[in-house]
């Protein structure tokens, strides 16, 4: 009576993202029926390549692969792997790069260019809202040579072009907090009167951002607007209007719609050529009946800064606090 | 049969153990296919630790390994179009040279190798940043199936898999059988006694890094262009790795002892550790968990076993 | 064939050696002799390429040679079997016999290099060891005789043997004095340094004395006594060295009653009287440092009883004997008697540190006040008292390995080696600080090879051989000679 | 050789923790010339800032490798352990029995830790596997969530600012002066320093080695602690993977420091200052715009020249 079983392979769940992550696949998954394996690396593309390799090697017969690479481009390999096999490979979470769509059936997932176009979104706005003058701002950005921090800073750097003044993009050495606010509580008051704007690629360094903001006489969303842009676990600094408004990117939900996907494809049997925005309900999610494109992006609603409206934001039945607060 | 054979075969012992107890379970492990997935997960920390190995028997420790092999992968991607063996082999080349500075570093100034190599560790990884300008390299995608042969299967071996084997019986030919191997390791068992005997100290520490530099850049080279592309920030978890491998492997922290195919065993009673529970679906801190464990369990019982056999030694030493 | 001249060498501030000569022909086996500390390691380390001279000419068939490392002295044919041994554990005998020989090739087997090493090894008596076994499994004395296979095996021109026999026995010295022989047979120059009476009038043709890192001319062993050569070694300080005896010792303070412990062959009985100085006389292996090492609590006591002012005596390692008031100090200061890079006052109340803290806290004018007072008693000047342990010189470095002790008011003071290494002005220092605390009522033990300082400083002496007690006595009963044959039995050897 | 290195170091005996302070005031000068805004009193709070809690745990570092153990790798993991053991206490008992708590847990995983040293000899060996444990130890407590506490107190902790100066930046500087009178005017302080300078010589003086192993690890551990609490303090949250890779930035402050890895030599302040010399290079570069790589490629290049001039300074010798 089981489908099959699905195999997903996602760095450490250590990061309580990519435990909403591996929720929202299993819940879907019992609920189409399959099975589902979970074979963890620890943030570490070598490790999963090998993976890779050995699940392929046991010769199981599976319904399909579910495959977040850590490093992308360094797992073009094993994804070509994957694909030589025969059954359904949906990429997840990292944008696929330009040149492998031979090799996966169908990406679902979150677009990081859409984060950062979203959170440029809700800068603008905040500023137009509070009537103040932004232009001079700068990018607290993932780690050096992640490529979701690239391409974050690239769709937000597209949507602000000509309207705010990047001056400086910094690196913290890493996606929470403690290293935010290193970051942030240095660069802050060497350029204070400066910066009017921060975008720090997610809450959990906005929140830090906010702090180091603070700390150095700033009032966040007056003296200085910042945004994260991605809810990533707390959403207090969202909730007291520090953040300038967020948007509700779901590892539950990602989970949920890569599984979606490979299920879609096993009973629609074709994918459609194109990108779908799955639109981003608040109550119920997106049928399984709809049609698979190539390209499935994860909404990524923004939630304007106040309690009220946090209480308020759903996604597709399930409240932003369960969704962030994970 | 000697000590050393007795402790190898003993590790050998709790290799198979751990296999057996996995391989109970899961299927692939005694499948043609899962056999040479295991080998080929095995290359990149394998490669790396007979490097790593070989400083640890000279008395010394290259932590400066996962840096290199980063660095190496990035600049082996990057002259791709040169054609891959000429990029491995320079790449190779060049950081044997790196190797062999930093060994002539650590013998002129006569620091510890565990305090420079932190430092270039650091710096190397910085480097690498710089080189690939923080972003991933790739080798263009229309000539990715050029680099497909890496990954072919000849039985249970492909090439990188081959490689790592006859590298560890290479090395360990060399640390056993030739005069710079065994100066290695009479360095390593004790430095003031081999100089007084007359052993140069300055060319088994160059060897020792230069052959731990170069093959952590052959590592990093053939990974790199397997996978078709480096990232600067790879290879961070590899030291680690490579390190509890030649401890499990039998090799001493202190130096002078325990030899390359003991570094073997090691390696693969992780693979089969590691990958074994992976492939079981558990979650990543079993497996932090599990190595965690089996090293303590292998260093207590060494220490107990060393304990037992000095006693005794003293009780000989005493009714002879 | 060989000829030095000139050599000088310091370290730090201590002058070593100034101005020594030595000339050995083809053939001819010269005996270096002196003192403790008189220099002889370090000159022939500067032969070795082990320490760099100074100063002055090294010339071999009389082309002057320059010998900057141990590789280049093995160029220039000189083979070189140091004191401390220079075995490493964790190879096999076979690798040791070869370590650092280059001329064997690039690829060497284990069983070819047992297969060779085999010769070598039956030539100094060692036939019955696997070549491949490990040298940590076989003896002091075995891996001794394995480096003097070493340098048979190196077929040096000039063969360096630094006080070979120090740890062997005397079957085993038969073997090395054989070897000696053959190999002085083939036209080897040899240099024999020894502190062995005996072995000196077996063996070598010739004897250079060093003093005080002086160098005399080279004499014929053939005409000489031992009285003469002691005589040459010493000088004329021999009786100005000593302070002299007490005429008093109190009531009995230790007892030993058929003790064994690890080294000791034969069960041990002995006795000591408060403000008494006892000597354990015996060469290296002898044992008598393994009665030191009992009473310290390092080594447990097998069998027998020990009874310390009346009460039984058994200590649980070193804080047992500590807690006694009974204090050892080994005779190895640099392994565990100082602590090298902290400075002098830190290791002079190191062991008192509980009596100079209040509360946890170290005070710093009780701990002034301990370290000047031990100080004082020392003779330690005060421009020490800012150095490093480490850079003092040997016999300074005896005193505050010493002294550290003195700041617990022992009852019992266990010395091994009082003055290895330690140079005539410091030593005789040591001696009348030893003897003062004596007078004062400290009773002392102490374990020496050194016969001129086991006659001039002990009341008793007690000589072992080859883990057994050979003979108590009263210092006044006892010559150099008769000691002298107590602790090698030369009259067996003979 | 080494005896013989040993009596030409005569003539240097500088206090190692002076040239730390020449290299951060050279530092300081040269960085205020070429920087604007550089040398404001307030960016150096925010220096010392930067530094406070990698500055704490390697003041507890400097401990280990003061008493001759070498260094730990398992810091960076035993912080998330105990971050994550923080706030779940901190849940479940309120903050004061949390801190307790968890300072108390610390320490029991200190001499876990020194127990496992004493008894295989190797504290390098022991630590690694250790650290996969507590990691592994961490991602099983937290059950892969963030754990979150509410708590006035906890969030005082961590974002207070007692007289204008953080919260973290006392304990930073009250760790570096206790640690450093603990050392020097300590009688504890004093074995720790001779069980480094000579293990064999410190047993034969009966001095405690067992007891200052214990105290070094249990010295790390609440260093360990103290940058736990304060981290989960300050943004109300603990998550499994907080501190991955730390370990060699705490043992480049401890080396940058100057403090000899062999042990009995040097004090914890040398710790401090070799963290706050980091974090004030890294500022500086930080300020002028220099990328990740290059920042990392000089912070790497300093840890060698540091430990080469020291070791140079210091004569030679592991
Ligand atoms: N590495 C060194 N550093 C400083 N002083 C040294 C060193 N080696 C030896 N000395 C000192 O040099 C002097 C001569 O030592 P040497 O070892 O040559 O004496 P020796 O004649 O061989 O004595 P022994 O009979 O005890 O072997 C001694 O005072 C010793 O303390
Ligand atoms: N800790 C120990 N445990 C067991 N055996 C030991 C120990 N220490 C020394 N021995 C053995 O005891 C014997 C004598 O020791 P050693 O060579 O130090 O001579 P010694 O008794 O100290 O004489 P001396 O100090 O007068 O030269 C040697 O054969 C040595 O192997
Ligand atoms: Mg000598
Ligand atoms: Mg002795």
């Amino acid at each position: 009576d089981s489908k099959g079983t699905v195999v997903v392979f996602v760095p450490s769940s250590t990061n309580p993202y990519i435990g909403q992550f591996q929720l929202g696949a299993k819940e879907k998954a019992a609920e189409l029926g399959y099975d589902i394996k979970v074979i963890e690396n620890n943030f570490n593309q070598s490790e999963q390549d090998s993976q890779v390799q050995q699940q392929l090697a046991s010769g199981e017969t599976v319904a399909g692969y579910i495959w977040w690479p850590f490093e992308n481009a360094a797992g073009v390999g094993s994804l070509r792997a994957l694909s030589q096999s025969g059954a359904p490979v949906i990429v997840s979470n990292q944008y696929p790069i330009k040149g492998t769509e031979a090799y996966w059936t169908a990406y679902a997932g979150a677009n990081d260019f859409l984060s950062g176009k979203t959170a440029a979104e809700i800068l603008l706005d905040a500023c137009a809202k509070a009537d103040a003058k932004c232009d001079k701002g700068a990018i607290i950005r993932f780690p050096a040579g992640v490529s979701a921090g690239d391409d974050r800073a690239t769709g937000f750097e597209d949507a602000v072009k000509g309207k705010l003044d990047v001056v400086d993009v910094v690196p913290t050495a890493g996606f929470l907090e403690d290293e935010g606010y290193k970051v942030a509580a240095q660069i802050i008051p060497a350029r204070k009167g400066e910066l009017t704007w921060l975008y720090t690629q997610n809450d959990s360094l906005a929140g830090a951002a906010a702090q180091a903001a603070r700390e150095n006489g700033l009032t966040p969303g007056k003296d200085i607007f910042i945004v994260g842009g991605t809810c990533h676990g707390d959403s207090k600094h969202v909730k007291s209007g520090e953040i300038a408004g967020t948007a509700i990117q779901s590892g539950y939900w990602e989970g949920w719609m890569a599984m979606q996907a490979l299920g879609k494809f096993v009973v629609q049997g074709k994918v459609v050529d194109g990108e779908s925005y799955l639109e981003g309900t608040p109550d119920a999610p997106p049928s399984d009946a709809d049609p698979l494109y190539k390209y499935n992006f994860l909404p990524n609603p923004a939630v304007a800064n106040s309690q009220a409206a946090y209480d308020a934001a759903k996604l597709w039945g399930k409240t932003a606090d369960e969704l962030c607060n994970f | 049969m000697t000590s050393e054979t007795k402790s190898n075969l003993a590790r050998l012992g709790l290799m198979i153990v751990v296999y057996l107890i996995l391989a109970a379970r899961i299927p692939s492990y005694y499948s043609q296919p899962g056999i040479a997935a295991l080998l080929d997960s095995a290359v990149l920390a394998g490669i790396i630790a007979i490097g790593v190995g070989l400083t640890m028997i000279a008395g010394e420790m290259d932590l400066s390994v996962g840096s290199m092999a980063a660095f190496a992968g990035i600049l082996s991607i990057q002259l791709f179009p040169y054609g891959m063996v000429p990029a491995l082999l320079i790449v190779v080349l060049f950081c044997g040279l790196l190797g062999a500075l930093q060994g002539y570093c650590i013998y002129k100034l006569n620091i510890s190798s565990m305090v420079f190599t932190i430092g270039t560790l650091i710096a190397l990884r910085g480097l690498t940043l710089v080189v690939s300008n923080e972003k991933t390299v790739l080798i263009p995608f229309e000539n990715i199936a050029e680099t497909d042969f890496l990954s072919a299967k000849f039985f249970v071996f492909s090439i990188p898999s081959a490689t790592l084997l006859v590298l560890v019986l290479l090395v360990d030919f060399v640390s056993r059988r030739t005069l710079w191997g065994r100066e290695i390791f009479a360095i390593g068992g004790g430095r003031g006694e081999a100089r007084a005997a007359g052993v140069s100290i300055r060319r088994p520490i160059v060897v020792a890094f230069s052959i731990s530099a170069a093959l952590a850049g052959l590592a990093g080279s053939l990974l790199s262009f397997r996978t078709g592309s480096a990232s600067p920030l790879g290879f961070e978890a590899v030291l680690l790795e490579a390190v509890t491998a030649c401890l499990i492997g039998g090799i001493a922290l202190a130096g002078g002892r325990g030899s390359i195919l003991g570094v073997l065993i090691g390696l693969f009673t992780i693979r089969f550790l590691v990958s074994g529970i992976a492939a079981l679906g558990a979650p990543f801190w079993m497996q932090s968990l599990a190595t965690g464990a089996l090293l303590i369990f292998v260093i207590i019982a060494e220490a107990a076993i060393g304990y037992v056999t000095r006693r005794r030694r003293m009780a000989r030493a005493l009714t002879a | 064939m060989l000829r030095m001249s000139g050599i000088v060498k310091s370290y730090g501030p201590t002058r070593v050696l100034e101005d020594v000569d030595l000339a050995v022909e083809a053939g001819e086996v010269m005996a270096l002799m002196g003192e403790n500390g008189a220099g002889k390691s370090t000159l022939v380390k500067i032969l070795a390429g082990i320490e760099p001279a100074d100063g002055g000419t090294i010339s071999i068939d009389g082309a002057t040679v320059s010998i900057r490392s141990p590789g280049h002295a093995q160029a220039a044919g000189i083979g070189y079997v140091a004191q401390e041994l220079s075995i490493v554990e964790s190879l096999s005998v076979a690798e040791n016999v070869f370590l650092g020989d280059e001329t064997l090739g690039f690829f060497r087997s284990a069983a070819s290099l047992a297969r060779r090493a085999k010769p070598y090894l039956e030539r100094v008596g060692l036939d019955h060891i696997d070549p491949l076994s490990l040298a940590e499994e076989h003896s002091v004395a075995e891996r001794q005789l394995v480096e003097i296979a070493r340098l048979l095996s190196r077929k040096a021109r000039i063969a360096i043997l630094d006080e070979p026999t120090a740890a062997l026995s005397e079957t085993e010295i038969v073997r090395v004095k054989a070897a000696v022989r053959a190999l002085a047979a083939e036209g080897c120059a040899i240099i024999y340094v020894t502190h062995r009476m005996p072995e000196v009038f077996d063996l070598t043709q010739k004897v250079t004395v060093l003093r005080n890192g002086k160098s005399f001319p080279a004499v014929e062993t053939a005409g000489l006594s031992i009285g003469d050569l002691i005589e040459a070694m010493l000088g004329r300080q021999l009786g100005q060295m000593f302070p002299p005896r007490a005429s008093h010792a109190g009531e009995e303070i230790l007892r030993l009653d058929a003790c064994r412990a690890s080294g000791l062959k034969a069960p041990v009985s002995l006795s000591l009287r408060r403000g008494e100085i006892l000597a354990l006389a015996g060469q290296v292996g002898s044992g008598a440092g393994a009665v030191l090492r009992m009473l310290a609590g390092v080594t447990p006591i097998q069998s027998g009883s020990v009874t310390l002012e009346g009460s039984a005596y058994a200590p649980s390692g070193i804080a047992g004997s500590i807690a006694r008031k009974v204090l050892y100090c080994s005779d190895d200061r640099k392994r565990d008697g100082i602590f090298a890079v902290r400075s002098v006052p830190e290791n002079l109340s190191a062991p008192a540190l509980s009596a100079v803290s209040r509360f946890g806290l170290l005070s710093p004018a009780l701990e002034g006040e301990h370290v000047t007072r031990i100080a004082r008693q020392f003779g330690l000047g005060e421009r020490f008292l800012g150095r490093l342990a480490g850079n003092l010189s040997g016999g300074n470095q005896q005193k505050v390995a010493l002294g550290k002790w003195i700041g617990l008011d022992p009852k019992i003071l266990l010395v091994e080696e009082p003055t290895r290494g330690v140079d005539v002005g410091a030593r005789s220092e040591i001696y009348n600080n030893l003897r003062k605390l004596a007078d004062e009522g400290l009773s002392i033990i102490f374990a020496s090879s050194d016969t001129q300082e086991v006659l001039g400083l002990a009341d008793r002496i007690a000589s072992f051989f080859h883990g057994e007690l050979v003979r108590i006595c009263n210092a006044d009963d006892v010559t150099a000679e008769s000691l002298t044959r107590d602790v090698t039995r030369a009259s067996e050897a003979a | 050789m080494t005896s013989q290195d040993a009596s030409q170091r005569a003539k240097f005996t500088i206090p190692k923790t002076a040239y730390g302070l020449i290299a951060i005031l050279v530092l300081l000068v040269v960085a205020s010339v070429t920087t604007p805004g550089f040398a404001r009193v307030d960016n150096i709070f925010v220096v010392i800032r930067a530094a406070s809690l990698t500055g704490i745990v390697a003041i507890g570092m400097s401990y280990i490798t003061i008493s001759g153990n070498l260094f730990a790798l398992s810091a960076s993991a035993l912080g998330a352990l105990l971050a994550v053991l923080f706030a779940l206490l901190t849940a479940a008992f309120g903050f004061a029995a949390g801190l307790f708590l968890t300072l108390g847990l610390a320490v029991l995983c200190g001499l876990a830790q020194s127990l496992a040293i004493s008894l295989i000899g190797n504290p390098i060996i022991t630590t690694l596997a250790f650290g996969t444990v507590f990691r592994g130890l961490a991602a099983l407590f937290s059950g892969n969530s963030i754990l979150r506490i509410e708590s006035e107190a906890a969030l005082w902790l961590g974002t207070a600012r007692p007289l204008g100066i953080p919260t973290q930046s006392w304990a930073f500087i009250i760790a570096a002066l206790l640690s450093w009178f603990v050392i020097c005017h300590f009688k504890i302080g004093r074995e720790i320093v001779l069980c480094g300078a000579n293990p064999k010589a410190a047993v034969a003086s009966g001095l405690r080695v067992g007891l200052v192993t214990a105290i070094a690890c249990a010295a790390l551990s609440i260093g360990v602690a103290i940058m736990a609490i304060m981290t989960v303090s300050q943004f109300s949250q603990a998550k499994a993977d907080l501190f991955m890779g730390y370990d060699f930035d705490y043992i480049a402050a401890v080396l940058v420091g100057g403090i000899a890895l062999r042990g009995g030599k040097g004090t914890p302040l040398q710790a401090a200052l070799g963290a706050v010399l980091i974090a004030l290079l890294q500022n500086f570069m930080l300020l002028h715009g220099l990328s990740a790589g290059v920042r990392m490629t000089i912070v790497g290049l300093l840890v060698i020249a540091s430990i080469s001039l020291f070791h140079i300074l210091q004569g030679r010798g592991r």
